[in-house]
């Protein structure tokens, strides 16, 4: 039988630590260490970017995260209200985040490492965004031992 | 965010004594690594041996921090373990920060 | 700032230790370890009697629990929308659950403890029932250090 | 709800697997339980040690494993710590079952 839970926080940076801290506690049995951690920076990466861009930083809306547990799987998804992902992003192909040149500190990224370090992350990635709704559906796969 | 300084020569040692430099902290401690680099401290050693989490705005600001030092010194990374040793690996901003396993490796590291 | 996470299941008693791992890794940092051990055994407490007594072990309903934390207290409020706990037994005055014959096995309670031991873990707890909907908070204070 | 069963004479060493006997686990663990008692095994030593929760729900099942054997026998208690001793202090239960912290002390008390 697969455990779920809602979890709901306003739209405010602030608040992210706690999802982080509650959905880090629901992996903690199934995933490793590794694996947990992995899955708690793609759910606060698609947090900030739903609070920063998504709402552009305005709070009082509320930032919607579904954790469902199975013996194979983690899966969490992430449901905002907000403005969608533009679409020329999502369907961005290979990110190129990552491939910059070390030796030319003023060229170095201090953003857009976000979307990346999701698709990084976790096993799969998808995203819907319908009138009024987008989720972000993320799975970790736990290993099998 | 509550960060701890120690000087070494003209060396700075901060040690960040939170365990999250996430999206919600960053701009603070941007903020406060800058007013250091501008009061002349331009070879720091970040010490995050008490950080268990940090996320890519976390480590935006730890890349502005190098940006505003440029070619005037240097800043080394010391006790970064666990997830957050895994993000700099990730991102490879350990080709930019060589991740030192103790602030005396650090200081050797960023010496003038 | 307060963190306000809020959290929901459905009423189903397999899921309630998925809330009580939430709610104890949002408590942990700021409360002892007793004292959050003490939280999650109200929360599980007023989880199971909303489920197994207020929806009569019916699934399909939602079951949530808003947690507050500040730094001087933990505040879980768990919300119900079944039948709500019959007033002579909230207004009970002081439970006399375990005060029974040790010595007299047969009449050993198996059950009926659950509102007591709410609260004796809890530092505050109160009950609103409305048309609609049941309200139970508890309050746990930080022991200043 | 896995148990694990060692014999010790006429003891039965009952080790609770799980690491939570609350609402939703124990009807099955009180199933189980009855069972054993029912083949006949009505001295008990119930090995908690890795359990770190249980809810009234679980110790009302232990409750009914101790009336189910009556007089005829004996239900000890071993290896509970932290929350679960701390349940059958404010239960008052521990002057039912009193704590024992290991299955040897349990399997003193409890022989026939
Ligand atoms: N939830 C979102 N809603 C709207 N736009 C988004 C969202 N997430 C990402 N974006 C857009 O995609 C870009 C890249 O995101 P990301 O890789 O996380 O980097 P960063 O957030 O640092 O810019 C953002 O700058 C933003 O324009
Ligand atoms: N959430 C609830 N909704 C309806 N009735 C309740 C609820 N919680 C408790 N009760 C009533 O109060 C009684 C005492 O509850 P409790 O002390 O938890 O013991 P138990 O659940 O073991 O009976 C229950 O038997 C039930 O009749």
């Amino acid at each position: 039988m697969p455990g779920v839970v809602r979890l709901s926080i306003d739209s405010d940076l602030n608040q992210v630590e706690f999802i982080a801290r509650a959905v880090r506690s629901l992996c903690d049995n199934l995933l490793g260490r590794e694996d947990a951690e992995a899955v708690e920076l793609a759910v606060v990466e698609a947090m900030n970017n739903i609070i920063k861009h998504g709402y552009r930083g305005r709070r009082g809306e509320a930032v919607d995260v579904n954790v469902t547990l199975t013996r194979s799987e983690v899966e969490v998804e992430v449901v905002d209200h907000a403005t969608p992902i533009p679409e020329r992003i999502v369907k961005g192909g290979e990110p190129l985040a990552f491939d910059f040149d070390a030796t030319d500190v003023a060229g170095l990224p201090e953003g857009g490492m976000g979307l990346t370090l999701i698709r990084m992350s976790m096993d799969e990635v998808d995203y819907v965004s319908r009138p009024g709704e987008n989720r972000l559906r993320m799975v970790k796969r736990i290993a099998a031992s | 965010m509550t960060l701890n300084d120690t000087a070494h020569g003209d060396v700075l040692v901060v040690r960040v004594e939170d365990s999250r430099i996430d999206a919600a902290r960053a701009p603070e401690f941007k903020t406060a690594m800058i007013e250091r680099i501008d009061r002349g401290h331009v070879r720091l050693v970040l010490d995050l041996s008490k950080v268990d989490f940090v996320d890519s705005s976390g480590l935006g600001a730890i890349v502005s921090c190098l940006k505003r030092i440029g070619p005037r010194g240097n800043l080394a990374v010391a006790g970064a373990k666990g997830a957050v040793a895994k993000l700099f690996a990730l991102t490879r901003m350990d080709r930019v920060f060589p991740l030192h396993a103790s602030v005396d490796d650090a200081l050797k590291s960023v010496a003038g």
